[in-house]
This record gives C-alpha cells, structure tokens and sequence, in this order.
C-alpha cells in the first residue's frame, strides 16, 4: 500500500486528531525547545492534523508554516482545522521536498520521519531546504531502543526505518548536518492503569506500559544546518 | 494556497521555479497580496511538468506517485 | 572582590560539593543531551567541584575533559575528587580562554556564565575554541524571567549578568553561535515543604518556591559553532 | 597536568603555543607518555610570559589576574 492510501484511511476515520492528542504529550515539550524567532519559517513533515505549526504560530509568532503530508485528506483535514493565513498545507514526498535550498528556518517532523522511503535522501533534502543555522527536530517514538515499540511495524504496510540514537546522529552528520542535542522526552501524562488492571488490551504488564512511556517515551534528535 | 508561496516553491523533481496557471480565487475583496488560489496548476518552468491545486491545496507529489482523485 | 577571592572562599568551606548535589537535579539533563561522542574533548567552564565532566566520562565515554575555573581552590578540590588521567583542571578567566582555535568538540557551563565581567567576549572565545559543529551548553538559574534569583546578586561582589531568554540567543548569534535549542528544566527533586511550613528561611510562600524550581528550574541555552 | 595538555593549550594573552619548563614529574615507571607534571612553568613561545604549575594544574589566569598564593 502507498503513504497515500494507508494515511487517507486514517485520516477519514479520524485518526489525525486521535494522534494528535497523544503525540502531543511528548511533542509539546520538544517544540518547546525550537528557537524559532517572530517571523520564522517552519516547515512540518508528515504534518497529520497539522497541530504542531499551529501551536508554533501561536506561542512563538512564527512566520509562516508549512505543513506538508503524502496523504491529501491529512493535508485537507489539517487545512479544515485553522483559519490562519499564515498556515499553509500542501501535499508532497519526504523524498523530494518541494522547496528551493535555504528557504526554510525550521523543520520539525513528530512520528513521521521513519516511513520516508530512503531516510537519508530525506535528510539530504532537509539540509538543502535548510538556510545556515535552521533546525530540523526530529521527534520518534519508533526507534530501536524502544523495544515497545518494534511490533508496531506488523500493523502497517509501509516499511518503517528503526534506527537506534546513535544511528539517528551517523546519518544526521552524513547528511552534513550538525548534531545539537539527543534526547528522550518522557510522557508524564498518557493514564497508567493500576497494576491490578493489567493485563490490559496492549500491555501485558504495567511495568512495561511504564518503560514505554514514563522511560522511552520520544527521541529527540536536532540537527541544525552548517 | 497563497500566491506568495511561489516564492520558496519549487518543482520536486528538479526544483525548478513553478508558475500558477489556470487560477480560480477565492473572493478577497480585491486584496491581490492576499489572494487566495482554491483551483489551477503549478508548471515547472523547466521540465514542464504540472501539479494540481484542489481545494488550495497544491499536490507536489512526484507524478509517479500521483494518483487521480475520484472526481 | 576578585572572582579568585569569592570563590577560593566558597572552595575552602565546602560549597563546591554543596552546589553539585543542588544543581545537579538540573544538570544532568541537560548533560544527557550533549551529543558527545567517545572521545570527543569537552572544556567544563567555571567547573566548580567539576562534577559535570566526571559524568561525561562515566556516560558517555567522552575523551579528555577539561574544567577550568577562575578559583585555584576550586580546581584544586575538583582535582581531588578524581583519579581519572583523562581528566584535567586549569585555573584560567572566561575572557581569555587559554585554547587554540578548533581544540574543543563540546563547551559546557553551569552556574558560571553570567560571572564573566564580558560575556560577549566570553562567547566570542568559545566560538573560536570549538571545533565546527561543536556545541555550547550554557546553562543558568541566574536570568531575568527567574524574578526568584533576582536577589542573589545583593549576596555576591561579583557583578552578574542578568540576560533574558530572549538576550541570550541574540548574544550567542551576535558571537557567530548557532542558536540550536533554548529550554527550561524543571527541578523536580528539592524537596518543597508542606504548605504549613511557610514561610521559611528562604521562602514567602510555597507557591513561589514550587515556581522556582518546579517551573522556572535552569535556563539552557544550546550554540552550535559553524 | 598532562604533557600532552601542551597540543591544546596556549597563551591566554596571544594565543602562542607554551613550552614547559622546569618540570618535574610525578613517579609514572618510566612511562613517560603518562607523564604527569607536578609543578614547572609554562612559557609563552612569542610574549615570552610565565605560567606556574602548581600541584600538578596550571594556572593560566592573565598575569594581572594571578596573585601569587601564600606559599
Ligand atoms: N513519505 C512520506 N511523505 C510525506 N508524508 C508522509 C510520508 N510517509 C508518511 N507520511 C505522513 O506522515 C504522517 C505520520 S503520522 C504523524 C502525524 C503528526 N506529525 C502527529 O504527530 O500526529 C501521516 O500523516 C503520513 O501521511
Ligand atoms: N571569570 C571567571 N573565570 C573563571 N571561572 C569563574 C569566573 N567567574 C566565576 N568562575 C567560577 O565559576 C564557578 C561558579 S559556581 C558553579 C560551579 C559548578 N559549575 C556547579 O555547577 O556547581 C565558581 O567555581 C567560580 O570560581
């Protein structure tokens, strides 16, 4: 199945905001961290329901932000959810950004990065569009250490890269971006049954459920362009 | 889409500048800065290519990765 | 008073170790970030009882790690509290950074910066003694939005320099710095006392204590050198 | 310090490479890589200024910073 195909049924059955609310535990804390000044350019791949540029328009007065995603009902649901004119969304590939080097002051990209057909084609094309100094943070909960995580692959039909942190940093430098900062971001605020609960649905024990989020939670790599 | 964003755009498969064609827009009270595109194409200036506008949102997938949309 | 005096004072009494059990409820994660990789060479500034080094070594395998204080006392502790031959302590002053260009892969500092009598010269020297790609991490309890450490300098002959979020990523620009993250990190070990304790020593009320600590923690800024 | 400290290290006043002098070393088995310095002086190979060692750390304050400790 293609990104197109296996998003845009997410996306019509609601799955954009469903994501939405539980990325946001993690993701918030790293948009945090971005130093985007007034009037910064952001761009976001793999945009979902678009909520990142949204808060970064809101909380750091932005510039513009773009929102890029290969499924066009994300693309047109994220669209549906602003007015902003400032916030635009558009329909691409991670492998081939539609972009001209040096345009773009910021790329933030949350649980999307990994299903870019070739990762390092996409860092190449990040680094392009990136001026001197602009950022990429690159959040995934989907990483080799995060071994709660490695079953998620046999639920889609996309193949998904499962790098480990010092993998993530290799690639960034081979794609000539510096490597800033490593981080994993604990999610403080996903409702951890009480142990008699378990097993629950998804997790066998409440040990487990622990480690994935209050431990693994999200990596975080930022790369910023030389 | 905005028509400023054809500053920084630029065809995916050899980043060529894009030209607007075929432009419908949404109703800006005469405000061109502003001026909304809902429907048309972009054309690389190079390779000639097209990519849709839908509902102002411009599709810049590689064309093989394009599929039609039912209408 | 001189830097040497004040803290020579601080050393010989004990501070060094008490400052490293408080700060490094911050410090250390702040320190997990830093990218360093195995023996990557990090210069500790205002090193204290050089405990942040130490961790370096142990975590992340880093390579030679030097920390240089203003205070011969200082260093003269921090030397003792190791056998590690990879790890060095030099008195020296933040104006006049004694390294050659490119020596340095990763430049941290906490509770220290803003003791530089110029800290646009002490950027510019860390600038030109980081490798490209190299990073800063400068973190800070002492800053403007912490209206709480406002008062500190009243305690201390020393004059600080009391920057806003905002005046630290220009100055780190202005010195030829990549601003690659700026982040706040909460304290969430000091033990904050039940409501019916305050006021304390230090403290009016317990709201202002869990605002210091819980919310405004340690300001960190991160360069990156092009 | 480390002999080896030298590669990195310069004058903090013109940023000149320094020659070590006067050095004694603490008691390493002939492993002179190992070197540890425990006191001497570095010298400044163009300004020609003096540095102390001492207890095995260099001090490498600007001289007009540097007062001479108690001995
Ligand atoms: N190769 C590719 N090119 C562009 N978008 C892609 C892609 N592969 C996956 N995506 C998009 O990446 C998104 C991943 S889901 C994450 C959405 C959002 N960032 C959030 O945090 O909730 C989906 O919307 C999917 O359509
Ligand atoms: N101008 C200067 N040059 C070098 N060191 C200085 C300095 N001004 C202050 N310092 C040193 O900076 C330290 C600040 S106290 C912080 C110590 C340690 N980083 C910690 O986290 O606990 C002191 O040891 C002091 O001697």
């Amino acid at each position: 199945m293609s990104v197109r195909e296996e998003f845009d049924d997410w996306a019509t059955s609601g799955r954009d905001r469903g994501m939405e609310e539980r990325h946001w535990h993690t993701a918030k804390h790293a948009l945090a961290r971005i130093p985007v000044e007034p009037g910064d350019t952001v761009l976001d791949l793999g945009c979902g329901s678009g909520y990142a540029g949204r808060a970064l328009r809101d909380t750091k007065d932005a510039g513009r932000i773009y929102g890029l995603d290969g499924s066009p009902e994300m693309a047109h649901n994220a669209a549906g959810y602003t007015d902003d004119e400032q916030v635009s969304y558009l329909v691409g590939d991670f492998g081939s950004l539609p972009f001209g080097e040096n345009t773009i002051d910021h790329v933030w990209s949350m649980e999307a990065f990994y299903y870019a057909a070739d990762p390092r084609e996409t860092l190449a094309e990040i680094a392009r569009v990136l001026r001197p100094g602009g950022t990429f943070y690159c959040a995934v909960n989907y990483y080799e250490e995060n071994v709660h995580s490695h079953q998620w692959q046999e639920k889609i039909s996309i193949e998904m890269t499962r790098w480990d942190r010092e993998q993530y940093r290799d690639a960034f430098r081979e794609s000539g971006l510096y490597v800033a900062e490593q981080d994993t971001i604990p999610d403080r605020e996903i409702t951890i049954p009480a142990e008699a609960e378990f097993p629950t649905q998804n997790w066998d024990t409440r040990e487990e459920m622990v480690e994935r989020y209050r431990e693994f939670g999200t990596l975080l790599t930022v790369g910023v362009a030389p | 889409m905005k028509e400023s964003l054809l500053d920084i755009l630029r065809c995916p498969l050899d980043k060529h500048e894009l030209e607007l064609e075929n432009a419908t827009y949404a109703d800006t009270d005469g405000d061109t800065d502003a001026a909304e595109v809902v429907s048309g194409e972009l054309v690389c200036t190079d390779c000639g290519e097209h990519y849709p506008i839908d509902d102002g949102i411009p599709n810049l997938l590689p064309p093989d990765m394009r599929e039609e949309s039912p209408a």
